[in-house]
């Protein structure tokens, strides 16, 4: 992954680098699968292989392929994206260990979900439980988003012609 | 019974009506449902507020499931005050878009253009009145979708340009929130505020809690346009339609403000991990950094949104230094000026809208001698511009007053004199403006007709009134904010 | 153990940096969405990884399981990716009407168009 | 009509005017009447608070409360109410004296001038009878505001120019150092409210009460103490009228009466603990170096500026002296100077209307042309420096005579060379127009029109009068001094 | 490639069996893996394949705008609307339990609206969005 990751960033044509991503993000699907996070793995595996290499297609279709020689350095870059690494490894050092059943995530809240939701919801998948029912106001605002998306799209690439106008227009 | 569903409603009112509009599809009756709506936000807020004050914080579960499980939602006077600001905002924007959208958009996209509205003023509210973390970063994406949008469907191309660099800006901010939400939630195991500062207060282990503040508040400070991190702002501000720049210059970087003290004051309130860096320190050099520096380069600019934009920087930079003085009267400046400002600077771009749909532009070289042709727009203007500048008997002064009275009271008086140095920087822009308004001969191509429609005027002298109103009489903002701020401490226990 | 989850972190903040890196670096308006996909998606892994128990299986109840892995951070990034998915549409779409306006999609170039423009006003 | 009524209507009443005045733009002449009645009623109610005042009465008003705890309050005391009726009587006399200079130079804008002029008045009453600091820093910076129009009406480069000064230093001294030194005397004394023998006693050290002390006395801008007198001098862009009301009755009276007030009412002098003595060499400092350069300007206004400046750290440096005598002499010297220095620029602006002349070097022989007007200069000239039978003679008598009783030296040797100085650049003035023969330049022109040589008849009246039968303002002085 | 044979009778056989598994997927999200939303994505991802092969102008014959743009708003509706009736009937916002005489019932058919409500929206967005761009290329038989 880290390989394809390197890659992208350096492949300066971009359907290569769309279609890298596609591979990408199939392979995060599988690890999340090894994860054991099935529903993650198959929305990322539709979404992020799926969808989103659709829609970058059909972008570059409408833009232009090629990607130009960058003209600054990416020192800048560069140094905030250690700044960024420093700060996360800082924070990850004090984490709890890899699945260590005494972390708070596995201790505190879950364990309802797990034993009591079957009981109080009458469905198998916890994962299903915990979205549309004890959370299901985030999958409404998640709803929201996708609709917000929808009809944002929507009011950006109606009206081929207004976009003409703008061109003109100073 | 309806009453007690209140909180649920204020976000659930306008996000409904979002895609009612998109079904209806007519523009007129789209103004309509979303000026319904915003009205409707603005009554249930004020309700809840009212409510708070008396019977203290409300807690709300959704889906009846007890909190931490499901999602909470907790309104203390904080949150109150918020929504009333932004729901106040919204119902007053309202009949200005009315005119103003036909103006600057073509008939078919405005039924969009209202749609969009009411999902931003939707995830506005949810930002505010949401107990819960990870809520909290769905409605900031809500939020922040349709202001893109919103930005984008500007007048000129460079609007496109400007939503896509916040687009950018805006997505990294979110997804660190996210990421610091992450470490939060992997430290603590819970996503609900309140369990989440009971939590802190035991967990050990700085490092992660150290890295998750960081996070946050980086990402958050991208959000309200933190110093470094403004630099989406000004182009935003600048070529967005007129009455999508005042409502988020109003409600959107108060909002994540907000966010940040929710965060910093209450859900760190007793975690010790906090003690351990000096954000407060690096917050004040910042806001000082932000003040200085964004107040002299808004003296310099010729366009006058532009100049606003800036002014804004430098006025978020007052709000973080009073949150950096950690007293009572420094959370109160900063509490009062969420207030204060958001109506200041709404009703500053609202007139700047009217002169643009006057006007061959708003550079301050094709207004001059406005004030001839347009005396009220003119008036109300610098009436706002004063309260800018924080004069005595605008609302600015009384956040200048607590400003200055925190810093004396921390004994740091050089901070006290830095405040009211730059308020006269203020001085210098807003006079800027007055001297070409009525000091210059009017500009050959002025005004085709004088001023503007009543729908548009309204609403923006609304707005100026309250800036002087809420110099003279402050029971209502500062009273309320006094019990937040009380809240507030006693949670930091402190 | 220790190992393993220094492994996980270490992967996941290899992957948010790089696309951090590519996002800020690169001129190209797709190729910056591309890296902004990649920087959150490195955050899934971020929330998933802990949630994983050794001997655990998917949390769907089932008769013979014990051990479950978290379900919680799952509906979060099923959250996530949405909103990922939503984001990287409407960047796109402005990415089109910025061809359009512009006739290109690298920063610089149109930055120079900006500043051509106010020079023009002036 | 009881007192609060009148406070409000004090306060409500210019403002009224100011609404009336704009309503009738179209019609000029109901405009001025409308100007002309709005002050007469004005001045009626103020008269209406004298009895209950001179009685001891002290009549209180609050309306709002912008901060908690701290009320827009007012409160007459004598010395307010002496303000007061100063500021209103002058205005009657000053809107009859514009309609002539106005409409004789057919100055635009006319409206807006006669509504400002209103709204400065509202605050100077606003100041006059404030009942607390804040409420003296509100009407303070109103005025500002409220006399910006004035000062810039011509509005050309010069006059935008000369408002940015006017502006700059008012609202940079306001700002930086009068607001902060409120803000810590809240915090030091937990009220702002002006009481007898001042608020501050014990509450700071003695280093502390004088530093806040000159942040109060430095941040009194209008009070114009060196260095921040040059607001004064550039203000002079203003047509004479105005120059009139910012010299004789708004803007500088209100700053020394801000000085006074502050001193006496917040610090209860040395009650304090606040050291004076550098004020006083301050305020000397300032009276001689700006006679100096009155001495040394040609141009008439600039050089009437100066003397203001030089007049107002009179009262400032009787007010350091902190004998009771000069304090009552400062009191009466606010009136005296206000109908002296308001004659002056009458006349000056009567010169400039009929005879277009600015300058002192080109006033030979203009007596001759114009004796009435030039009569008044000189009578009024006699009160600047303190000769009889004028007022200004009264109020530098208490004054020398408050400096004696404490055998304090240094002031009466700053009035004794003042006075001198005074008499070098007013007499030459009197001497020229009327001893010298006429000038060679200018067509031949008559009297000032009547309006404007009423008026300005009438304050040198006043001037004299006050000095015979001074018995009302001496009341009112005699009544704040005592304590 | 419009022209192929093989592909158009292929596709035809194989888009009902997509919209198929769309269902399954929806409806055994309560036991496996699965729901809403990727259930919406394969009914979209259907109606993208056919307009592939058929072209843009057939599919949106077959699935016309505005019905897209109802099914857009419409998702939402529904689910927001169930969060409604749970106040109707007196419970919070989004309360399940009221929804039917026996919790558990009414939790179950909660989540059965609020998933099908995110179908809709979802499949909806993705092929509006897919419309949109598709729409907007020269020559949108080409896409």
């Amino acid at each position: 992954m880290a390989v394809l990751v390197i890659a992208i960033a350096a492949r300066r044509n971009l359907f290569s680098v769309v279609m890298l991503a596609g591979i990408y993000s199939f392979l995060m699907a599988s690890v999340l699968v090894a994860l054991d996070a099935v529903d993650v793995a198959m929305t990322e595996a539709s979404v992020g292989a799926g969808i989103s290499t659709v829609l970058l297609l059909a972008a570059l279709y409408l833009t232009k392929g090629e990607e130009a020689k960058p003209i600054h350095r990416p020192w800048l870059p560069l140094a905030v994206s250690i700044v960024v690494a420093a700060a996360l490894v800082y924070g990850s050092l004090g984490l709890p260990a890899f699945s260590d059943p005494a972390a708070p995530i596995h201790a505190h809240v879950v364990p309802r979900y797990l034993q009591e939701s079957l009981r109080e919801t009458g469905v198998a998948n916890v994962v299903t439980a915990v979205l549309a029912s004890y959370r299901g106001y985030d999958t409404l605002g998640e709803t929201t988003v996708v609709f917000t998306a929808g009809a944002g799209v929507i009011a950006l690439l109606r009206l081929r012609r207004r976009a003409q106008q703008r061109k003109d227009k100073p | 019974m309806i009453e007690q569903h209140l909180p649920a409603l204020q976000v659930v009112v306008p996000l409904i009506s979002a895609p009612a509009i998109i079904l209806v599809r007519r523009h007129h009756l789209a103004w309509g449902i979303a000026t319904l709506a915003s009205w409707a936000a603005l009554a249930m807020a004020v309700a809840i507020a009212i409510r708070v004050a008396e019977t203290g914080t409300i807690s709300y579960a959704i889906g009846s499931w007890p909190p931490p499980w499901g999602i909470e939602y907790r309104v203390d006077a904080l949150n109150a005050f918020v929504l009333v600001l932004v729901s106040l905002v919204g119902a007053l924007v309202m009949p200005y878009a009315r005119v103003s959208i036909a103006a600057e958009l073509p008939e078919e996209q405005e039924y969009l253009f209202f749609a969009m509205y009411c999902l931003c003023l939707a995830g506005l509210l949810g930002i505010a009145i949401t107990g819960d973390a990870f809520n909290l970063f769905v409605f900031l994406e809500i939020s922040s979708l349709s202001t893109y949008v919103l930005i984008a469907l500007g007048r000129r191309r460079q609007a496109l340009t400007a939503a896509y660099q916040y687009l950018v800006m805006g997505t990294i901010g979110a997804t660190f929130y996210v990421i610091g939400v992450g470490l939060l939630y992997l430290m603590t195991g819970t996503l609900n505020m309140a369990d989440m500062a009971e939590r802190l207060a035991g967990v050990r282990e700085f490092r992660p809690l150290i890295a998750a503040l960081a996070f946050v508040t980086v990402g958050v400070g991208l959000k309200l346009a933190l110093f470094p991190l403004h630099q989406w702002l000004p182009n935003a501000y600048t070529h967005a339609p007129s009455v999508v720049t005042a409502f988020l210059a109003a409600t959107a970087t108060k909002v994540s403000i907000y966010v940040l003290i929710r965060f910093h004051l209450s859900i760190f309130a007793r975690a010790p991990a906090l003690g351990e860096v000096p954000f407060r320190e690096i917050l004040m050099v910042l806001s000082i950094l932000a003040i200085v520096s964004m107040s002299l380069v808004a003296l310099f600019q010729d366009d006058l949104k532009r100049m606003l934009a800036y002014s804004s920087v430098a006025q978020i930079g007052y709000i973080t230094l009073g949150l950096s003085l950690a007293n009572a009267s420094g959370l109160t400046a900063a509490a009062t000026h969420l207030f204060n400002h958001g109506m200041t600077k709404g009703a500053l771009f609202l007139l700047v809208g009217i002169l643009a749909l006057r006007c061959a532009g708003t550079r301050l070289s094709q207004l001059s001698g406005i004030a001839s042709r347009m005396p009220l727009t003119s008036f109300g203007f610098m009436l706002a511009g004063l309260s800018l500048i924080g004069v005595p008997g605008t609302a600015g002064f009384i956040t200048k007053w607590y400003l200055v009275r925190g810093s004396v009271e921390r004994g740091s008086w050089w901070l006290a004199a830095l405040v009211v140095a730059t308020s006269l920087i203020a001085l210098g822009y807003v006079w800027r403006f007055v001297e070409v308004a009525y000091l210059r001969e009017p500009h050959a191509e002025l005004p085709r007709a004088g001023e503007a429609p009543l729908w548009m005027m309204v609403p923006a002298w609304l707005l100026v009134a309250g800036c002087v109103y809420f110099g003279l009489e402050t029971s209502f903002n500062v009273g309320y904010v006094g019990d937040a701020v009380k809240l507030l401490l006693r949670q930091g226990g402190a | 153990m220790s190992l393993a989850s220094h492994y996980a972190y270490g992967v996941t903040i290899l992957l948010m940096v790089a696309g951090l890196f590519i996002v800020i670096a690169r001129g190209n308006l797709v190729k910056k969405l591309v890296g902004l996909a990649i920087f959150q998606t490195s955050v899934y892994l971020l929330y998933i990884a802990p949630g994983k128990l050794i001997g655990g299986t998917a949390p769907i109840v089932a008769p013979g399981f014990a051990v479950y892995s978290n379900p919680l951070p799952h509906v979060l990034i099923l959250t996530a990716i949405v909103v990922g998915v939503a984001t990287l549409a409407l960047g796109l779409a402005i990415v089109v009407r910025i061809r359009e306006a512009y006739d290109t999609i690298e920063e610089d170039e149109i930055l120079a168009a900006d500043q051509a423009e106010d020079e023009r006003q002036r | 009509m009881n007192a609060e009524t009148a406070i409000a209507l004090g306060l409500a009443l210019p403002l009224g005017g100011a609404l009336l005045i704009a309503a009738c733009h179209r019609v000029p002449n109901l405009r001025e009447a409308a100007g002309l009645l709005t002050a007469a009623a004005l001045f009626l109610c103020v008269v209406s608070l004298l009895p209950a005042v001179l009685a001891g009465e002290r009549p209180r008003l609050s309306l709002l409360e912008p901060l908690p705890g701290i009320a827009l309050q007012f409160q007459v005391e004598p010395f307010g109410l002496l303000f007061g009726l100063v500021a209103s009587a002058l205005w009657i006399v000053s809107s009859v004296y514009s309609i002539g200079y106005m409409r004789g130079n057919n100055e635009a804008h006319q409206t807006r001038f006669y509504v400002c002029f209103a709204l400065a008045l509202a605050s100077t009453i606003g100041v006059a009878f404030a009942g607390n600091l804040l409420t003296l820093l509100f009407f303070y910076e109103a005025l500002t505001f409220a006399t910006y129009p004035l000062v810039t009406h011509h509005g050309d480069e010069e006059a935008r120019r000369g408002g940015r000064t006017y502006l700059a230093v008012l609202l940079f001294t306001s700002t930086v150092f009068l607001f902060p030194a409120v803000v810590w005397t809240w915090l030091a004394a937990g009220t702002l409210d002006f009481v007898p023998g001042g608020v501050l006693a014990g509450k700071l050290s003695g280093t502390a009460a004088t530093a806040l002390l000159a942040l109060f006395m430095f941040g009194i801008g209008k009070a114009a103490l060196m260095p921040f007198h040059r607001w004064l001098p550039a203000a002079m862009v203003a047509p004479a009228p105005v120059s009139a009301l910012l010299h004789a009755v708004a803007v500088v009276k209100a700053g020394v009466f801000a000085v006074v007030k502050i001193a006496v009412f917040t610090f209860g002098l040395d009650a304090s603990g606040a050291s004076f003595d550098w004020l006083m060499y301050v305020a000397g400092f300032t009276i001689l170096s700006a006679s100096v350069v009155a001495l040394r300007s040609d141009n008439l206004k600039r050089r009437l500026a100066y003397s203001t400046v030089s007049q107002l750290s009179y009262i400032v440096l009787a007010v350091a002296v902190l004998a009771p005598l000069s304090l009552s002499g400062a009191a009466l010297h606010l009136a005296a100077h206000a109908f002296g220095k308001i004659t002056l620029f009458f006349a000056a602006g009567a010169i400039y209307t009929t005879a277009h002349k600015t300058e002192v070097s080109q006033l030979d022989g203009i007596g001759r042309s114009m004796p009435w007007t030039m009569a008044a200069f000189g009578i009024a000239s006699l009160s600047m420096i303190g000769l009889p039978p004028t007022a200004g003679m009264l109020s530098k008598w208490y004054m020398v005579s408050g400096a004696y009783e404490l055998r304090q030296w240094f002031p009466l040797v700053i009035i004794v060379l003042s006075t001198l100085l005074n008499a070098a650049y007013f007499l030459p003035i009197v001497y020229r127009a009327f001893l010298k023969d006429r000038g060679h330049d200018g067509p031949p022109h008559g009297e000032a029109h009547w309006t404007m040589l009423s008026a300005l008849g009438l304050t040198a009246l006043l001037t004299v009068a006050m000095f015979f039968a001074g018995d009302l303002p001496l009341a009112l002085a005699a009544e704040f001094a005592r304590r | 490639m419009r022209g192929d044979l093989v592909l158009r009778v292929v596709a035809k056989l194989f888009i009902p069996f997509m919209l198929l598994f769309a269902l399954y997927v929806q409806f055994h999200g309560e036991l496996g893996p699965g729901g809403g939303f990727q259930a919406g994505v394969i009914i979209a991802a259907a109606v993208v394949l056919y307009a592939l092969i058929f072209g843009l102008p057939a599919a949106r014959r077959l699935v016309p705008d505005r019905v897209v743009e109802s099914m857009v708003a419409g998702g939402v509706l529904i689910y927001a609307g169930v969060g409604v009736a749970g106040l109707l009937l007196g419970g919070n916002y989004l309360d399940y339990f009221v929804l039917d005489r026996n919790p558990v019932h009414g939790q179950e058919r909660g989540i059965f609206w609020v998933e099908a409500g995110v179908a809709v929206t979802v499949s909806g967005v993705m092929l509006k969005i897919f419309y949109m761009f598709a729409g907007r290329g020269r020559d949108p038989e080409d896409v």
